[in-house]
């Protein structure tokens, strides 16, 4: 069975070797010509450095497209009148099934056609080439972002084409992902990524890797999220991942999500190893949108003032049309500069909240339960309790699509908006942290008069795209109007 | 008794909470709801289809692929024998795409009622109890036998 | 000399006639038909009703264009797409200069040529028939907002043709919007405005009354703009108006804007007579705007979430193009949910500050001596003092473009972002107060390195346009880019 | 000896900010500058550069209705002997005005230069010393005598 140990050269070299067979652009990769590339890049390429050594949030955005050129020119739009710090290189879903003949028809019907029907960037098609056309075309650190359960081959031709980032993890790329996909599976293919990544650290190339920190971006409570982080952290530390960039997904209720910000931070300093620089990120709101693009802005500030006061390292920023699909160019450089304006105009103020302190200590609390229950269920090893507690439902994440999670925890919010739990299933968490939660939401039921059920979460579910934060019956609303 | 509809999110898409809301929706409007989660195959739905006798198949979509997805979806429903009402919702196009365009291309491929991201399942329930011609006492009945 | 007592009945019809004798339309005002046609409105069209009972902030936008039908549909497209709770008829610059006759011929341009070269809805000229087919045409209560020093015969015509509320005030629409109309006029001038408002009252149909607060938009220290809005506030009282809306324009520092907006309520009331009901208004961002339309959006955004936490009676949304140009109805309706969404997303959140109560009490007692100066210049008397505060420089206004006031103010930002007062001139404040600022000041320019100068003062006028609260050399920026 | 400019704003329009602003910009590079203030009537600009014999008139307008104040401007100073170079600048056009439509209508009223409010001075001031021939030297000697 697996375990958390770092996968031994002869065997990191032999799937190499076997990956790389797999897809012919494979064949080009050579490590030791990958480390004098990324050698030759300037400083403000170096995507760990950049991202460790900023001294206020940096903004990065979302965006991929099938074509080459395309994505320079995307790229540098979104650097240049989108002022991102930051920059992406999202994949597209046939590389992420590993589809490659799928994305090649894809990438070719796009390049003839002139229209894309992929959604991102085919990275394993375009080839080591391809990508360092893309590196030497983009005054910026560019990371790799994706949704790949097996993103074995993905990374090591992006690595080699000189990307210096890398989201994704065994838990954060399956549950919310996937269906079929088993855990097992999933760590260890991602020991090899995060070992890979290790390789490229030990000759002084520091790849950062960041776990996904959002899930299935709809109401996850920030402990389940925080120990997920936390769990792949380890899981990469282990085979020798330096630059760790821990992600969070907004709620939208400000005190929790800078709580959850500052429990992220301190919890993964706790839990990994010192030799390892953690980092966070905040994402925007990854929930369902408002489907107009005013009340768009009006959510993605909210995150930009949440930012400004929990200062993370970096934020994943939205664009104004979320809601509707894939966002032009314009509209995601949009969604940059908006919440640039709220971040820089908010961020030499001095915001103190009450409350963020004790929402943090529980949170705080909540991941030590479930991470201990891990440990547990691992028997002291992270790669077996992880697999395991998910199994056991110890462990789990509401709405996750996969078959490796129970999907029985429902989250839904208390009177505040935040999000607590209102079914754990099996969820490791003592009857002391159950009743906080029951009492919360005993409360907002209260103020509703109505009975916690599955209609509240639905309500929750869909309250920001109908314009509040909490699904209260009749939309909340004695409005005047 | 109660109507069967066959419901899944088509091709590797693994956008549930959408398909979670409507299975709900749909089940306390009376329907029996066959939810084949994310994921799921043209075979999967006409298979399923036939196993339940459904009266409707539900595809849902919101990754940006579903024309490929779908493209000879209605050819296997018909190998399959499954003579249903076929609806299909979610974000159907990729980008920012005029949607009477994407309604004409997926009632091309042969669905009977196109459905953007903002139709609430409400909208898609009187839809369907239309189509099937259920009247409103039926379906009480039905909320009330389910 | 002028004095703050209630204007005698007798005066009152004769001032009114004269008035009304000034220009055509003028002479189909019928008090007691007026009356009629008020109380023939329906509930939700009764401005100090729906505004004074509401239990969240109301959204109300500016907007106002020359012809009849356009502003109809303008307002009607604000209520239904924007869903403003309230609506405004701005009206244009040639009212508000009493220039009726190039107002017409604005107005008959506009109808002929089709392209508005007016500013605004001239509703002198349109008369009280005009005023009324907008008031039943359009389903939510409407306000007349302007910026004339002399609005007797528009306040005259605008009551009678069914507005219950009416913006401005003797001080708010002089300093910041004329150069040459001196002090003593304007009060007596808006004495009148107060005093028809007041006969109004006496019948049953209160008109709302709302002193502008944002005066000249730019850096207004929150104690100045309260001053005010309670001495216009007392002045009204004396005419017999008892719906008062005080106002408030956001400096963007949280902190110090949720101070404000409770002192302003909390001074308000301590004021003013029991009778009169005050309600507060804020003003998103009155200054200029940055020259791009998202990051307008995070500017408006950043309003939106103060209101949310001060929870003022009603907010002015501005919009995204407010840096270019009178705004497309889209974009007004644009900057209306983006504000409401954000409100409601933060409305139910408790988001306490740290600080808020010690800067409140700051504005308290700053605002107490500027009003116990007012009341010794006049002694005891709230029109003379005004009068003889501004002439001594004990009141002033920071950038007045008007002869009565010193203008000898300086405002400039602390290193937290909060408006403090650089230059004092002669401002009836005691040293005690004027250490604080200084010392805030001074740590400023610590961080800066550099010395309190005009220099320091143009760069926080730019500052939001330019992207940031404070004005710091070069952009404030190590930005990692 | 310094260069002056007269600065002001015209018709009814009362938004002092931006002259404010510019009056220290154009005087810390150097000019002398006659601030009229806002509201300021097309014969008050006249005189003033008559007064001060200017060589540069800087009209400001932000309210929207620049083009009617502007009308005949320059036969006004025509009029009185005003031969300086004359700049507008603000917000011209009611409304989300095209702006070189803009620059095009007031250069057609006489204006050597127009400026859409993203303008900052510096760039003005620029522009003033290439039309007014000013090379650097000069312009240093201007600061220190002044
Ligand atoms: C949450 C979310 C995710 C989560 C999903 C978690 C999960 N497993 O469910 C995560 C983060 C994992 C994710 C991943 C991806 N996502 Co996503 N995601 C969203 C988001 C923000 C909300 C979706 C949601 O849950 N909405 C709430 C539910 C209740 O609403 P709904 O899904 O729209 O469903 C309702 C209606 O559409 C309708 N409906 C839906 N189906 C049907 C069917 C019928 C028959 C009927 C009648 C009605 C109907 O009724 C439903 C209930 O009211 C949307 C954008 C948005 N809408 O705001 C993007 C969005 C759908 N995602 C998008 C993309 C591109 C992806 C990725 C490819 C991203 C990437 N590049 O990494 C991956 C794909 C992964 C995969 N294999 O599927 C795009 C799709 C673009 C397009 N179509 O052009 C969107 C629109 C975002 C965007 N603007 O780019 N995503
Ligand atoms: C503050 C402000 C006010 C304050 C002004 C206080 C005062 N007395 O100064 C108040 C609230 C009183 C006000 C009133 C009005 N305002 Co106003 N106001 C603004 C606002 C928000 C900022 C202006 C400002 O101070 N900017 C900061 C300074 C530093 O920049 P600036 O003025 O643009 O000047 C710079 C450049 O333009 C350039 N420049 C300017 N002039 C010149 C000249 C030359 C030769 C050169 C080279 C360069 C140059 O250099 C300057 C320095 O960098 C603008 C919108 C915006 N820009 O964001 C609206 C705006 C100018 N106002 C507008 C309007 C309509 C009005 C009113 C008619 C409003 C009303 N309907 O009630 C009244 C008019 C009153 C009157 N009689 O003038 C409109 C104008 C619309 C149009 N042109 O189509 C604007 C654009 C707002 C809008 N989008 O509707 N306003």
């Amino acid at each position: 069975m697996i375990r958390d140990e770092r996968i031994p050269s002869e065997q990191l070299q032999r799937i190499d070797e076997e990956l790389r067979a797999g897809w012919p652009t494979g064949q080009a990769v050579d490590f030791e010509e990958a480390i004098r590339y990324h050698e030759s890049l300037p400083a403000h390429k170096r995507f760990a450095d950049v991202l460790e050594t900023a001294d206020q949030p940096l903004l990065q955005p979302r965006a991929g497209v099938p074509r080459l050129e395309d994505q320079i020119e995307l790229l540098r739009y979104l650097h240049g009148e989108g002022e991102a710090d930051l920059l992406p290189t999202t994949i597209d879903s046939y590389t992420r099934d590993n589809e490659y003949a799928k994305a090649q028809e894809g990438l070719e019907n796009a390049r003839e056609s002139g229209t894309d029907t992929l959604n991102g960037f085919p990275a394993v098609n375009h080839g080591i080439d391809g990508c360092r056309a893309l590196i030497d075309s983009v005054d910026a650190p560019i990371e790799v972002r994706h949704g790949t359960p097996d993103a074995r081959l993905l990374a090591a031709i992006t690595f080699a084409g000189g990307f210096q980032s890398f989201e994704g993890g065994p838990i954060s790329y399956n549950i919310p992902y996937t269906k079929r996909h088993d855990l097992a599976t999933t760590i260890e293919h991602w020991q090899f990524v995060d070992r890979l990544a290790g390789a490229y650290t030990e000759r002084g190339v520091r790849i950062n890797r960041e776990p996904f920190g959002p899930l299935t971006g709809t109401l996850v409570p920030p402990s389940i999220a925080i120990t997920v982080m936390v769990l792949e952290g380890l899981l990469a530390a282990t085979q020798g991942v330096r630059s760790l960039t821990l992600g969070y997904g907004q709620v939208g209720n400000v005190v929790q999500d800078v709580a959850a910000l500052r429990a992220l931070r301190s919890l993964g300093e706790e839990y990994l190893p010192d030799e390892v620089c953690v980092t966070t990120v905040f994402h925007e709101w990854m929930g369902g949108f408002p489907p107009d693009e005013a009340r768009a802005n009006g959510v993605i500030s909210l995150g930009g003032m949440t930012a400004a006061i929990a200062r993370p390292d970096k934020v994943i920023t939205k664009s104004p049309q979320e809601f509707q699909g894939v966002p032009t160019k314009e509209a995601n450089a949009a969604g940059l500069r908006t919440t640039r304006q709220i971040i820089d105009m908010a961020l030499e103020q001095q915001i103190d909240i009450d409350g963020i302190e004790d929402e943090q200590a529980l949170i705080e609390r909540e991941t030590h339960a479930l991470m201990e229950s891990v440990f547990d269920h691992g028997d002291g090893d992270v790669a077996r309790g992880t697999i395991q507690a998910f199994d056991a439902g110890a462990l789990d994440v509401p709405f996750a699509p996969s078959d490796s999670a129970r999907g029985a925890v429902l989250p839904a919010r208390d009177d505040d908006g935040r999000v607590r739990i209102l079914e754990f299933g099996d969820l490791a968490m003592d009857d002391d942290i159950r009743e906080v939660h029951a009492a919360r939401l005993a409360r907002r039921a209260e103020t509703e008069g109505r009975k916690q059920s599955f209609r509240m979460v639905a309500d929750d579910v869909d309250a920001i795209s109908d314009g509040r934060l909490i699904g209260r019956p009749n939309g909340g609303g004695n409005r005047a109007d | 008794m109660s109507r069967t509809v066959v419901l899944g999110v088509i091709g590797s898409d693994a956008h549930v909470v959408g398909i979670t809301i409507l299975e709900q929706a749909f089940s306390a409007a009376g329907f029996t709801v066959i939810n084949l989660g994310v994921q799921s195959s043209q075979t999967e739905f006409a298979e399923a289809a036939v196993t339940h006798d459904a009266e409707a198949v539900l595809v849902s979509s919101l990754y940006g692929h579903a024309e490929q997805d779908c493209q000879g979806f209605h050819d296997v429903l018909e190998d399959h024998g499954v003579d249903a009402v076929t609806y299909i919702g979610g974000n159907l196009s990729v980008g920012q795409g005029d949607f009477e365009q994407t309604r004409e291309t997926f009632e091309a491929l042969g669905f009977d009622r196109v459905f953007d991201a903002e139709t609430g399942p409400e909208e898609a329930i009187a839809a369907l109890k239309r189509d099937l011609h259920i009247t409103t006492t039926e379906h009480e009945r039905a909320t009330v036998t389910t």
